[in-house]
């Protein structure tokens, strides 16, 4: 890491390779963007962070001349430009890694990389002089792909290397990666953040987006912080603590601790032994899982994206087929045959708070009432749906989970994303299964409903419930389980106690590195594994 | 967080478009050398001036409702069925073969049985194009346009080859016994003492297409059933996650949608021409896309489409008839309608939308 | 006023219909009397139409097709009061006129002129919808061309068996093209707007073809040998003339009463030479008196000749 | 079957599988680019009857030719406003513009040439004519490969060989050029087009116009050259035979060729027999016209090779939601 001599960009002979002043932007009602300056200094890497849904990307994308600013003035190296398209972006030198690739994925490495960068109306000669420069840029930079190879046969990690060589190809000199980590293992992680420093080294302006602090602390010069479309600070990374930036973040003083008394474990609820998938495409995700997660205790299971817990989620909640045993409070649980089906698992007792609430969770365009019966919705006798009653009682859920505003006949898209994840929690949590399946509980969802929704997953669990809880958040898995499994490349590496670990020895877990943490080919060994698997997990 | 009120996009948007075709319809028929407001007027007289008119207003009516019923079923489930044409063909091979089958004492006998023909038919002609869809991924848009035309086929051999009596020329059945006729209007109402023309084809059917639309808005609103259908139209992923099996309802949604369009044969097979002809289904499945797509997929929305539509038949036949301005002027505005309500609302929309939040940020909220 | 309803072939197909529709004309024209009429899209549009015109009060109402015969056997005892004429099949009511032809003894005739005309001694004949009324053309036609030339090979086609096959020039046309590489240098189209499409093949190739029920003589000058005209415009004619009192019953025309006839203009002058003209005329007059007769097809379903 | 009538058969093949080819390689080029396209037949009809209409009042057939193109690119300029501009329901705009075609092309015909929506027959210079390539007439004594020349490959019209020359250019311009890279990126994934800096809009039009030419000299074919003039409906179901042939082609060029080729095969043979006998078994015509939908569903069922369109098809591009 190093020190700006000018962190904040007040040097008088430097002009900013870029500035942003007073964009806005709206989605229809939703404004994206209000009024945001920022200035980034040639040769830097600036981070920008926020929340969920705060307006990074969008940012981002006007300044790749993706989405048009409603308003706002976009200055490069000091002068004033226009960027109505993409070709005026890339004109300008920028390039961009966005969030979810923009990769034509039955075409090869190769053709994607000439993809706008054609030299001429034949193919031929462009394809020669991309390989030619691929092959120098790869030497260059360690960014080593297979130039035929097509998309859709490579890894996340290879498919960002690709975002990264278009970007060069274009010759770009200003570098925007929007949440390049985050379906990156560790190992990839720092890979890239060698990739980018060289980049830097060499002049190039870098604008990293990330939710993890740890990546802001460990490689940007400068930070901008954004909270709900606004640019609420700017500041030196020598300068700042995680503490200060995620106040900044949030708004207020975060909780890093949640309170609850100590657990009180009964028996055991649920048994997984040797538990196995393997996906359509004949690549094996689950490769024996043994777990046990008892009566009022929350079990964390820890990973990064994509190593297996999903599948773990998803064959609990009964939407996929596994082989091994399951059994609920003793009783075995079909796993492929005809009640391996979200119903059955409900009968069991299995309730599931699915890591993707928008997809999964909550059908968007049903009303409130209707998504708290999702899924139960088969409950009751009659041939009619008692409609008056239901939305009575989805009424006083909503109230009793505060759901705001409480009204049961709006629309779940017409509620925020917190108040979203309160209903699945409503319907899920109110129901009293034995067993409570939750992923990523708190994604996405405001400081304020993350304290209610971790209250009511521990009073849950104080009435004696069982808990399975996935975050890739390690913060909230240390803070609300009682019991950590760390997941890597469909296994369990290990179990420890919160109080017993920490984010070090979670990571390395994580990374697939046991025992040494000093070998380093057990950890290349490992990224390479995690790889190899991750193919198109692309999490919202 | 909407752009629009409900309301609004239910009621202004279908609507705006529905007279930006009418517009259209109009600059056509001045086109063409003709009165616009003339053939306009003809239409109406036509369609509504008379018992006789309304017989056939009514009697395409039903036909249409079927039909839209037909594909807004499936739309909630999220399955485009452009197969409504091919389904009503089969179910008026279902109605021809149950009511040649006995000699049906009484129709009120007839009936139920040629319902179930009609409905098993289309519904069986239906469960193709699902079970490749729900099992193998084939696009259903794709196969019920191919089973369209497979059906023509395969009812073109039924008639020529097989079902055509004995030393007959047309390539149609022998005629429905008498028993298998169904009362019209006529018959049904001049007991009431209300006189409605005799020879107009309007008939019970149209009670049954009637009862159908309830039944069809209990079954998406009301039920278990179709709260799942809704679900899997909407969210696939959400819907297995819920525990609701993809196939089952993809199957069952379009077996329903096969029978509704299958029974429309009730009403033009068994209860107008009273045997089974060639082509006796004359495009209303395709008209029930455009039935269904204005009446937004809700069974009212498709009665009063499928009236509108019609009034559109029985008017243009008319025109036809006394001018001479060819049928196929309704062919056009039919696909103005289809065009404006269906592929072209946000064009209407867009900008309404546009409107509604300007009025909203100028109330400052 | 007078109605009078197209098959589904409509009523500019050069060849039925649209003789129908010139005997409807030549009614207007002589008498200034206007009529209604109306081109069907589909089958199931028989009844309405024939519902709607009686409604109104049309009288009589002509409908010009075997295939109205179903729907007029059931719309005709509603309207007692309304006088129908149907042209090609036979409905027993009592307000129906029933007009058949005798299409057997004019397909007899071009048949003559085929065998005649025929240097290859194979000749052709595609038929519409295959029905017994175009075997009953195809039959009169075989014997013709075998009186003419005993040894000539006829190859006989259908287009279809549906209503489709009176409006598919484009199987017309492939059919033609086929009989021709089979050595055909004459072929006899008895296929509604389907012919259009034989008469174009046949001219361009280069062979001779005959038309139907209109004079199309003067689709394809120099080209087409005759026609075998049924002149459905004069029943047309007839029926609107006599008004609401048309005779009903059975009524039939054949070369006889000038319902049927070959074609001779001036487009095929130069393709009929005298010869030729005097033995089928010759012929004609036989049938005319009865001396001979030329089997039809439809009284006993077979054909004495192949 | 001899030699004779199997060339005749063949002979008739080409002649029926051309218009089928040409609306393929149409709905090719619109698919392959993200635009599905179910009104193919409507555009086809359209431009049959300018072609025709304008043919037989110019008595020329090239500017009839251009009508038709014109004819059915004012139908591809409605499906592109519906799908691309305004990202309406593609299949609906199809199904709209099929319906479109089939009213405005009677009612135009009927209040221009008051003949019951038909075109006058089309005379000499108003029809393209059978080319007779060279040296046929001498080589048609050779053996087998003599006739085989001046019976299938000579004697056709001008726009069969364009039809057929349509394939390797298609395939070139998909495979071999920045535009063909393109276009078809933009049917997989319109977003990656678009942050290359390439206008997706430009490049949909584009494609859905190439479609409406293909389309527009298919219809021309038909009313110019297997026939002369334009009857309602000439069509027949061709556009829908065409979209089976693309499907059956999984979206390839040479692909179609063969599929077009393979159901203007089935078209021959139920042109000219009415049943067939096979080995005793008796297939009725019917059969063979619902072949090339049988096939068509068979393939889509994935029992014979598994058919993936490209996977930004029938959805539009939204960037803003
Ligand atoms: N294309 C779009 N159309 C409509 N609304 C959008 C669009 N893209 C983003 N939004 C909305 O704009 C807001 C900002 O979204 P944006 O993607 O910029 O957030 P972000 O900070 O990148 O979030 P994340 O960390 O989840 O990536 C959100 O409310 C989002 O729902
Ligand atoms: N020798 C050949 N004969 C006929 N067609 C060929 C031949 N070689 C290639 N093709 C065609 O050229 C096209 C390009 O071939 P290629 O193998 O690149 O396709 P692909 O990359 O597998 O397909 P796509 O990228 O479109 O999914 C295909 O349509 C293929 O069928
Ligand atoms: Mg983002
Ligand atoms: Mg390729």
């Amino acid at each position: 890491m190093r020190i700006p001599q000018d962190a904040a960009g007040q040097g008088q002979n430097v002009a900013p390779a870029i500035e942003l002043r007073g964009i806005s932007k709206a989605f229809g009602p939703v404004q994206a963007n209000k009024d945001i300056s920022i200035r980034v200094m040639p040769g830097t890497i600036h981070g920008i962070i926020g929340e969920n849904g705060a307006g990074k990307s969008t940012l981002m994308s006007i300044l790749y001349g993706f989405y048009r600013a409603d308003r706002g003035e976009i200055l490069i190296r000091g002068t004033p430009v226009s960027i109505p398209d993409s070709q005026a972006a890339i004109g300008h030198g920028i390039g961009m890694v966005f969030q979810h690739f923009k990769l034509v994925e039955p075409f090869t490495v190769l053709e994607n990389v000439i993809l706008g960068a054609e030299d001429g109306g034949l193919l031929r000669p462009s394809l020669a002089k991309a390989r030619a420069e691929l092959k120098r840029l790869a030497d260059e930079y360690e960014l080593h792909v297979d130039p035929d190879a097509r998309i859709s046969d490579i890894g996340v990690g290879m498919q960002q290397r690709v975002e990264i060589l278009k970007a060069l190809y274009r010759q770009a000199d200003i570098l925007i990666l929007d949440e390049p980590t985050g379906v990156l293992t560790p190992a990839e992680a720092d890979q890239l953040f060698r990739i980018l420093d060289r980049l830097r080294d060499e002049g190039k302006t870098i604008i990293l987006i990330t939710h993890k602090l740890r990546e802001i602390m460990e490689i940007t010069d400068t930070v901008s912080v954004m909270r709900r479309g606004e640019m609420t600070a700017t500041v030196a990374t020598s300068e700042t603590s995680p503490e200060h930036l995620a106040e900044l973040m949030v708004g207020r003083k975060v909780l890093l601790r949640v309170d609850k008394a100590p657990a009180n474990p009964g028996a055991t609820v649920l048994e997984i032994e040797g538990l196995r998938v393997v996906d359509s495409q004949g690549v094996a995700r689950l490769k024996g899982i043994d777990l046990t997660v008892r009566a009022g205790e929350i079990l964390g299971l820890a990973g990064v994206a994509g190593n297996g817990q999903s599948e773990l989620l998803e064959v609990l909640g009964g939407t996929r087929a596994a082989t091994g045993q399951i059994r609920l409070n003793g009783q075995p649980i079909d796993l492929t045959g005809r009640y391996s089906d979200g119903r059955s698992r409900r009968a069991h007792g299995i309730a599931h708070v699915p890591e993707d609430r928008q997809r999964d969770g909550l059908i968007m365009d049903f009303t409130a009432w209707e998504n708290t019966i999702f899924g139960y919705h088969r409950d009751g006798d009659g041939l009619l749906m008692e409609t008056r009653a239901l939305r009575e009682e989805a009424a006083a859920k909503m109230e009793r989970f505060d759901v705001r505003p409480p009204d049961a006949s709006l629309p779940a898209k017409s509620f925020s994303g917190g108040n979203q994840q309160k209903i699945v929690l409503a319907r899920e949590i109110e129901r009293n299964p034995d067993l409570l399946l939750v992923g990523q509980p708190t994604r996405g969802v405001d400081i304020g409903a993350i304290e209610f929704i971790h209250q009511q997953i521990v009073a849950l669990r104080d009435a004696g419930k069982a808990v399975l809880l996935v975050s890739v958040e390690l913060e909230e898995i240390l803070s609300l389980a009682d019991r950590v499994a760390v997941m890597f490349d469909g296994q369990i590496m290990g179990e420890r106690l919160p109080g017993e670990t920490d984010e070090t020895e979670l990571g390395l877990l994580m990374a697939g590195v046991t025992g040494q943490p000093d070998d380093p080919f057990a950890a290349v060994e490992a990224a390479q594994f995690a790889q190899a698997r991750e193919h198109g997990e692309h999490h919202g | 967080m909407d752009r629009m009120p409900p309301w609004a996009d239910a009621l202004l948007v279908p609507l705006i478009s529905l007279v930006l075709a009418a517009l259209i319809s109009a600059l056509v028929i001045l086109g063409i050398g003709e009165d616009p407001i003339a053939a306009v007027k003809l239409m109406i007289t036509g369609a509504l001036g008379s018992s006789y008119g309304w017989g056939y207003t009514l009697y395409y009516a039903t036909n249409f409702i079927f039909t839209g019923l037909a594909f807004a079923v499936a739309s909630h489930a999220g399955l485009f069925n452009i197969g409504s044409e091919g389904q009503a063909m089969l179910g008026g091979l279902g109605v021809a073969i149950i009511c040649l089958l006995l000699p049906w004492p009484h129709w009120a006998l007839a009936l139920p049985a040629a319902i179930l023909g009609a409905a098993l038919f289309g519904a069986l002609w239906a469960l193709i194009p699902a079970w490749l869809q729900a099992k193998r991924g084939s696009h259903i848009v794709i196969t019920t346009i191919m089973f369209n035309f497979i059906a023509a086929a395969f009812l073109n051999y039924m008639l020529v080859n097989i079902l055509r009596p004995e030393g007959s020329m047309d390539p149609a059945t022998a005629r429905f016994p008498t028993g298998a006729h169904l009362p019209t209007l006529h018959e049904m109402l001049s007991p009431l003492g209300i006189a409605f023309s005799k020879s107009a084809p309007a008939n019970i059917s149209l009670f049954i297409a009637l009862l159908a639309c309830l039944l069809v808005w209990l079954l998406i609103w009301r039920t278990r059933l179709g709260f799942e259908i809704r679900s899997l139209g909407k969210s696939e992923s959400a819907s297995r996650y819920a525990g609701i099996s993809p196939t089952r309802i993809i199957i069952i949604a379009m077996l329903i949608s096969g029978a509704l369009s299958g029974c429309m044969a009730i009403n033009n097979v068994m209860g107008e021409a009273e045997r089974l002809v060639l082509n006796a289904t004359e495009g209303a499945g395709f008209i029930g896309i455009a039935v269904a797509l204005m009446g937004r997929n809700h069974p009212l929305g498709v009665l009063m489409a499928a009236l509108l539509f019609g009034f559109l038949y029985q008017g243009g036949a008319e025109l036809a008839l006394w001018t001479s301005i060819p049928r196929e002027l309704i062919v056009v505005i039919q696909a103005l309608v289809i065009l404006f309500t269906g592929a072209l609302d946000n064009m209407v929309r867009m900008p309404l939308e546009r409107l509604f939040l300007a009025r909203r940020r100028g109330r400052g909220t | 006023d007078p109605a009078l309803i197209f098959d589904l072939g409509g009523k500019f197909d050069k060849s039925f219909n649209e003789s129908a529709h010139n005997g409807a004309q030549r009614w207007a024209e002589e008498t200034g009397g206007s009529y209604n009429e109306v081109e069907l899209q589909s089958e199931a549009q028989r009844e309405q139409a024939l519902r709607r015109f009686a409604e109104a009060g049309n009288n009589p109402i002509v409908m010009v097709g075997f295939a109205f015969g179903d729907a007029l056997g059931e719309v005709a005892a509603d309207y007692p009061d309304t006088k129908f004429a149907i042209i090609d099949m036979v409905v027993d009511q009592p307000n129906v006129r029933s007009v058949v032809f005798n299409e057997h003894e004019g397909s007899y005739l071009v048949g003559m002129m085929a065998g005649l005309a025929s240097d290859s001694g194979t000749v052709g004949f595609i038929g519409g919808m295959d029905i017994p009324l175009i075997r009953k053309f195809a039959c009169g036609y075989v014997q013709g061309v075998k009186a003419a030339n005993a040894d000539a090979t006829v190859i006989q086609n259908m287009t279809g068996t549906t209503p489709a096959a009176w409006n598919d020039p484009v199987k017309g046309s492939e059919l033609t093209k086929a009989q021709i590489s089979q050595g055909a240098d004459v072929v006899y189209a008895a296929a509604g707007g389907t012919g259009v499409g034989v008469l174009q093949t046949a001219a361009d190739e280069g062979i001779l073809s005959i038309g139907v029920d209109s004079n199309q003589n003067y689709l394809h000058p120099g080209k087409v040998l005759t026609s075998m005209v049924k002149r459905v415009d004069n029943a047309v004619y007839e029926a609107m003339k006599a008004g609401p009192d048309m005779e009903t019953g059975f009524n039939v025309m054949g070369l006889g009463n000038g319902g049927i006839a070959y074609a001779l203009d001036e487009h095929n002058a130069s393709l009929v030479n005298d010869d030729m003209k005097a033995m089928v005329d010759e012929a004609s007059a036989k049938i005319g008196s009865g001396e001979l007769t030329v089997h039809d097809y439809m009284s006993d379903n077979t054909c004495p000749v192949e | 079957m001899d030699l004779a009538t199997l060339l005749q058969v063949l002979d008739s093949t080409v002649r029926l599988a051309t218009p089928l080819l040409l609306a393929c390689l149409a709905g090719l080029f619109s698919e392959r680019a993200g635009i599905f396209d179910i009104g193919l037949e409507g555009k086809m009809l359209m431009a049959a009857f300018f072609s025709a209409a304008i043919a037989f009042v110019t008595g020329s057939v090239w500017l009839g030719l251009l009508a038709g193109i014109a004819g059915s690119l004012a139908l591809s300029a409605l499906h592109g406003l519906a799908s691309i501009t305004f990202r309406g329901n593609q299949l609906i705009s199809g199904v709209a513009i099929n319906f479109l075609a089939a009213g405005m092309t009677v009612l135009i015909a009927q209040s221009w040439f008051k003949e019951g929506g038909r075109t006058p027959s089309l005379m000499g210079g108003a029809r393209f004519e059978p080319i007779t390539l060279p040296l046929a007439e001498t080589l048609q004594k050779i053996p087998v490969l003599g006739p085989v020349y001046y019976e299938l490959i000579s004697g056709h019209t001008l726009l069969v060989y364009l039809a057929i020359a349509c394939v390797p250019a298609s395939w070139w311009l998909l495979y071999r050029t920045r535009f063909g890279l393109r276009l078809r990126a933009v049917g997989e994934n319109p977003a990656a087009v678009d942050t290359a800096g390439i206008s997706v809009v430009r490049l949909r039009f584009a494609a859905v116009a190439i479609c409406g030419v293909l389309c527009g000299i298919a219809g021309a074919y038909l009313a110019t050259a297997l026939q002369a003039g334009f009857v309602k409906d000439m069509t027949a179901g061709r556009g829908f035979i065409a979209l089976a042939a693309l499907i059956f082609a999984k979206w390839r060029p040479w692909h179609a060729l063969w599929a077009t080729l393979l159901f203007g095969l089935l078209q021959a043979i139920a042109l000219r027999y009415q049943n067939i006998e096979l080995s005793g078994v008796t297939i009725p015509v019917q059969l063979m016209d619902a072949l090339p939908y049988i096939l068509t569903v068979i393939i889509l069922a994935g029992f014979v090779g598994k058919a993936i369109p490209p996977r930004a098809g029938g959805e539009p591009y939204v960037k803003e939601r």
